[in-house]
């Protein structure tokens, strides 16, 4: 049974790394917990279900579609909401804008679709294949390929691409970057694309994987991956991978083998914890204080 | 400064709120007034509140309520309403909120006059709305509320509903005696007053019975991820699973199963009633989720089959229990005022009170002395060709 | 008698030195001026007396206590007032309330005491703010103290953080690069100011300064700083002619 | 005091006067919000989380332990204050984004113990709690509270917090233990949370964990940050709004919080500070002088 429920922890580990590396790049570039982040995972995840139920689209297909979408409306929240702050607000106002655009979302999903869950059409059959007692089904694997693949190519643009050295240029000082002639503005924006279609192809992964979607299926996915990336250092992309691997399969331990009564109160806990012990996360560097 | 002379700023702000609170004695002073008017016209009008959600995490029980609802009105007023005088309904959506369901039942007792609330399909609401129709002398009628406690408020407290503590003991005695099952296996949703209201009712039940509870585990209402816990239930060699929460986590449990392929049955209570329960599960609840409630459109008397034609006709959907009871639980409240001749509620409701034997659309109904519903037979629902469909009725035990 | 010393202070910054061995010594009164090519290490020799950075080594000596490891306010609270080069003011406070928050080192109302309103609480409240006025009418900002922090004009918000600073009744004043962004009749109505609040106030000061002219002006002492190691001390005129000052710094500019 | 609240019963409408109840309540929790997130500047998105503490505290109190009204209230408050306390450490170490995490996570960790607590009924809640709470106590304590929250600001202290949010560095270097004061204010906060939950407990008959949610927190988030940030009378005119709109915009129910969300991202674009966040009577003053002048001149 351990290494099945290992196995549940890191698929569904897999999935909060993605939408985990959609904040950590946002917050390591614009200092911003994007609270919408959630919901773009939500609208990724309806995408996903409109593209395949009336279009029939396949499952690659579908996602790719959806990634597009979610990087469109990416970069719309941060034109709407974001850009007309940044450099003359405080970040709380920052944040409470991305609040409101959360509760916007999640919202307006839930005018047009109903407050209830839909089913996801099964777009590949299921199919389980048995490693000795181990039951993997193809759904897990192609979760975990994915994911994999997503970071691997997400980590080779940033450390090898010349967007991506924009990138890390305006992580370590947006009005540097500026001077030195990078367009901070189409970085950000850049950043929020990526961010929010990694988050899209999540959506469209557990819609399918858990048969289910729903408009508020964002918040705590949300909360919960940036408690992951928190614990892994916000606004370092393996610390994202590991802090979200590590969630899921703390949670799932945490339901076989403690008790589930206290499912949720296991990440929160962990993120507090961590935070105290560690303030700058597993694999985030500690950085002093300007004066 | 921010602060310095925002002392004033107080002032002036209380100065407003007084302001604001005088436009509330002056309009409740006009809405008086305009009482006495309206008192001309309130003698032909009984008006009976609507308490339910329509929209929010409830309202597919507040929705087919409120047509049901309608419906009796539309009956009564269509028979000459309750003693010559014209019934009228009025409806709020509560959103399955506390604070707004006290508010709502607020304005029905003192804004508009009712004389009896119908409602809340939930227990925690009702309890909050019974509290304020007992002090205020409403009748409330709850056509969902299936936990303990609500009754117990006052004499002015009623519901019609197939009781958990009387319906379940007859259908753990079904299971095991029926069906063979004696391994058990209880999911609760932690989050939910319903569902962990009626855990211990079948942990009761089942030991009582001489049953065997081989694995306890919680879910949260509102998640997605039930691999854990399926994959634990795999392994504890259970013959049925009951499941007390609500039909969209007994649609994904039973998704999780097929896929970890563990073929088992779930049965719960009706909160599992719900088309998204098989919108949602699809071939994995085929057959394999049973309910227990007071309601089925299979197999109907009379009375029952002549309001599932009406509704069909009306609102071009099936009626369900909801439906039924609020439907019900409007036509009782007429036959009180109209026994006891009065539309006062500290009246008609003790004549409410010694109801026996009502032939309503949702089964029959006879009140206590306590006046706990006693409500008979059980329908035991599963899902079949993707429809719901009656499995079988139970006679009710009450001890 | 000396006020502040320096022993061997070095301060890290994951692997690079910013500040290393520095040894000062303050005397009672004077005027002590720091300069030095930028990134030398003389904000960072700021926020290690202020506290704000425990230096990795060495000693720092306040009026014969060791203030190593003790915490910003309590520093400030022994009498060491400062400013900063990029100004700190409470931006969306008055300015009068601004210079009222300066004095929260030395004055006692506790929590519940505020919330009363207790009489002691109320006698220290007008002390604080017949002070406050004092000393705005000293900067020359009285007719504005209603005005928000963040409306005043550059110039005017330096002398602000000079009044806030003052109103810790500090024994020692750190100031850092006051005259940064004046033109030259501010810079010497400035001079003056700081003459006249030391010779008032019996303050010691240390400043920090880009501005050569002002620092030989009315500095009685100079330490010149270079990539964190002190280089020369003394006197203005010994230190216009030193070698290694010539060389590092003031060679590129003279 | 029951007399007289029958006396003022007596001539307002009950509709009104619920309204007016939850309104007295929501100022309360909303000026407790104000001095942690407002005033000091240290965000709190979890304020529901110590309401919840303070409403199940007293609750529990008063109905299996015959505490008395007022006893229940102040201990409530006080067990409120004592986690608020508890939190209020990690701001040792920790700024803005993530002390709004661990905020959110622990009032997200309250509401699952309460979901586990078997003396508060788990997930069915509890019922039948005594109903003390009235118009006169709520706004007896309300207009207190406002009182002597407008003498804190006044004073040495609150001029210390506002220093605080302003510029933490410069705060301490004028000698503010910031630390300290930051606990200070969150326990305070949470004293004015807990507070605020045994009065809404004591009203209300019966709660349940599902009351105090993350939408709970936010709304009385955006009650301080509609009124204006740091300001009193900004946070009763934006728990004033907040209360009252719902009630009017019934109809359009559906749309609150479509309404909400959008309202706080125009909000944060256009007024930062909120309606009356940054409105003095000193510029009011200011500016219909001027208009005077020139109207002399013209």
């Amino acid at each position: 049974m351990f290494w099945e429920q290992l196995l549940n922890g890191l698929t569904l580990g897999s999935t909060y790394a993605l939408i985990a590396l959609g904040y950590t790049m946002v917050y390591g570039i614009v200092q911003l917990i994007n609270f919408a982040h959630g919901e773009i995972y939500m609208f990724g995840a309806f995408a996903g279900l409109i593209l395949v139920s009336f279009f029939g689209f396949n499952l690659i297909a579908a996602m790719l579609a959806a990634m597009l979408f979610c990087m469109l409306l990416g970069i719309l929240v941060e034109r709407i909401a974001y850009r007309p702050l940044r450099g003359k607000s405080s970040r709380l106002s920052a944040l409470i804008s991305a609040i409101g655009v959360s509760i916007f979302l999640s919202t307006l999903m839930a005018l047009m679709a109903g407050t209830n869950t839909h089913r996801y059409p099964e777009v590949i059959a299921h199919q389980s294949y048995h490693l000795g007692s181990l039951d993997l089904s193809l759904m897990q694997i192609l979760i975990l390929a994915v994911s994999a693949l997503l970071m691997i190519g997400l980590q080779f643009m940033v450390q090898k691409t010349r967007i991506g050295k924009a990138m890390r240029a305006c992580s370590q000082d947006l009005d540097a970057s500026y001077l030195m002639g990078i367009n901070v503005n189409r970085v950000i924006s850049f950043t929020f694309a990526v961010g929010s279609a990694l988050a899209a192809a999540g959506g469209v992964m557990v819609g399918v994987y858990y048969n289910a979607v729903w408009p508020y299926m964002g918040m705590m996915a949300g909360l919960k991956a940036f408690a992951a990336a928190v614990m892994g250092g916000i606004g370092s992309i393996p610390g994202a991978m590991i802090g979200g691997l590590s969630l899921g399969i703390m949670e799932i331990m945490g339901v076989a083998y403690l008790s589930s009564s206290y499912k949720d109160a296991i990440a929160f806990g962990m993120l507090i914890l961590v935070l105290l012990i560690r303030p700058q996360g597993l694999m985030g560097q500690k950085i002093s204080k300007k004066v | 400064m921010i602060r310095g002379r925002k002392s004033r700023w107080a002032m002036l702000l209380c100065l407003l709120l007084a302001v604001a609170l005088l436009a509330g004695c002056s309009s409740n002073k006009e809405a008086a007034e305009g009482n006495k008017d309206a008192d001309k016209s309130q003698e032909e009008a009984i008006k009976l509140g609507f308490l339910g959600a329509t929209t929010g995490d409830v309202a597919n029980y507040g929705i087919p309520g409120k047509k049901g609802m309608e419906m009796a009105i539309d009956d009564l007023n269509a028979q000459g309403g309750i003693l010559g005088k014209k019934v009228e309904g009025v409806y709020e959506d509560n959103k399955g909120e506390n604070s707004e369901i006290a508010l709502i039942a607020t304005k029905y007792i003192t804004r508009d006059k009712v004389v009896a609330m119908v409602g809340d399909p939930c227990t925690g609401l009702t309890k909050v709305a019974a509290d304020i129709a007992q002090k205020n002398k409403v009748v409330i009628f709850s056509a969902g509320a299936t936990g303990t406690g609500v009754v117990e408020i006052g004499d002015y407290v009623f519901r019609n509903t197939l009781l958990d503590q009387f319906a379940v003991p007859s259908v753990v005695d079904w299971m095991m005696n029926s069906k063979g099952w004696k391994n058990f296996a209880i999911i609760t949703s932690l989050n939910i007053g319903y569902s962990t209201a009626l855990t211990p009712v079948f942990q009761e039940a089942i030991k009582a019975k001489g049953g065997k509870i081989v694995i306890e585990d919680t879910i949260n209402n509102g998640e997605t991820d039930f691999t854990a816990q399926i994959t634990k239930l795999k392994n504890a060699g259970a013959d049925v699973l009951v499941f007390t929460g609500y039909y969209r986590e007994a649609a994904l449990l039973q998704n999780e199963a097929k896929k970890q392929g563990l073929d088992i049955t779930l049965l719960g209570g009706d909160g599992l009633y719900g088309h998204d329960l098989i919108k949602l599960g699809k071939d994995a609840v085929e057959e394999k989720v049973i309910y227990y409630c007071g309601f089925s459109s299979d197999q109907p008397s009379p009375e029952t089959d002549a309001f599932i034609k009406k509704y069909v006709e009306r609102f071009k959907e099936q009626p369900d229990m909801f439906s039924a009871q609020y439907y019900d639980a409007v036509m009782i409240l007429a036959k009180a005022m109209t026994d006891a001749k009065s539309t006062d509620p500290a009246v008609f409701k003790d004549e409410l009170a010694r109801l026996k034997d009502y032939p309503g659309v949702s089964g029959n109904t006879t009140f206590r002395a306590d006046r706990e519903p006693i409500k008979s037979p059980i329908c035991l629902i599963t899902v079949k060709d993707g429809e719901f469909f009656l499995l079988e009725k139970i006679p009710v035990k009450v001890q | 008698m000396p006020v502040l010393t320096l022993e061997g202070i070095s301060q890290e910054f994951g692997g690079l030195r910013a500040l290393d061995g520095v040894n000062m010594v303050v005397e009672e009164g004077e005027i002590f001026g720091i300069i030095g090519p930028n990134g030398a290490g003389k904000t960072t020799l700021f926020n290690i007396i202020t506290g704000i950075y425990v230096p990795s080594e060495g000693d720092l000596i306040f009026k014969e206590r060791r203030i190593n490891r003790m915490a910003t306010h309590n520093i400030a609270r022994l009498g060491i007032g400062r400013t900063f080069q990029n100004i700190r003011l409470f931006n969306k406070l008055s300015v009068l309330d601004n210079v009222r928050v300066g004095s929260h080192g030395i004055s006692r109302s506790g929590f519940f005491k505020s919330l009363l309103g207790l009489p002691s609480m109320l006698r220290e409240e007008k002390e604080i703010k017949s002070r406050a006025e004092e000393l705005l009418e000293l900067v020359g900002l009285y007719d504005k103290k209603m005005e928000y922090a963040d409306n005043l004009a550059y110039g005017e918000q330096r002398r602000l953080e000079i009044a806030r600073a003052l109103a810790l009744k500090p024994s020692l004043l750190l100031l850092d690069e006051p005259a940064a962004g004046m033109n030259s009749g501010e810079k010497v109505e400035l001079m003056k100011f700081i003459e006249q609040i030391r010779q008032e106030m019996k303050l010691t000061i240390l400043l920090v300064e880009h501005d050569m002219s002002l620092v030989m002006t009315i500095c009685e002492r100079i330490a010149v700083l270079d990539y964190g190691r002190k280089i020369a001390e003394g006197p203005p005129e010994e230190i216009k002619n030193d070698e290694r000052v010539i060389q590092s710094y003031l060679g590129v500019g003279a | 005091m029951n007399g007289l609240d029958a006396a003022i019963t007596q001539y307002i409408d009950p509709y009104y006067l619920r309204i007016m109840i939850l309104l007295g309540i929501n100022i309360i929790l909303a000026l407790g919000l104000n001095l942690i997130t407002g005033v000091t500047g240290q965000l709190s998105m979890g304020h529901a989380g110590f309401m919840s503490i303070g409403a199940y505290t007293s609750a529990i109190l008063s109905m299996q332990f015959g505490f008395s009204y007022l006893m229940a209230l102040l201990a409530g408050a006080a067990v409120a204050a004592f986690f608020g306390f508890l939190i209020g450490i990690p701001t040792l170490r920790l700024e803005g984004d993530y002390l709004a995490m661990v905020t959110i996570g622990f009032a997200e960790i309250i509401r699952v113990f309460f979901l586990n607590f078997e003396p508060g009924g788990k997930a069915v809640g509890l019922s039948g709690i005594p109903q003390h709470t009235n118009f006169i106590t709520v706004w007896l304590i309300a207009l207190l509270i406002i009182a002597l929250n407008t003498r804190l600001l006044k004073s040495r202290m609150g001029r210390a917090f506002y220093a605080i949010r302003e510029n933490e560095i410069a705060a301490a270097s004028t000698g503010i233990d910031t630390t300290r004061l930051k606990i200070l204010a969150f326990t305070a906060g949470s004293f004015l949370g807990g507070l605020g939950g045994g009065l809404y407990s004591h009203y209300m008959y019966y709660i349940n964990p599902q009351d105090f949610g993350f939408m709970k927190s936010i709304e009385l988030l955006n009650m301080v940050i509609l009124g204006g940030m740091g300001s009193i009378p900004g946070t009763i005119l934006g728990s004033f709004i907040l209360t009252l709109a719902p009630e009017m915009l019934r109809i359009v129910a559906e749309y609150r919080l479509l309404f909400y969300g959008a309202l706080l991202v125009i909000l944060m674009i256009f007024r930062p500070n909120g309606i009356l966040g940054d409105v003095r009577i000193y510029d009011l003053k200011k500016r219909w002088g001027r208009k005077e002048v020139k109207t002399c001149q013209s």
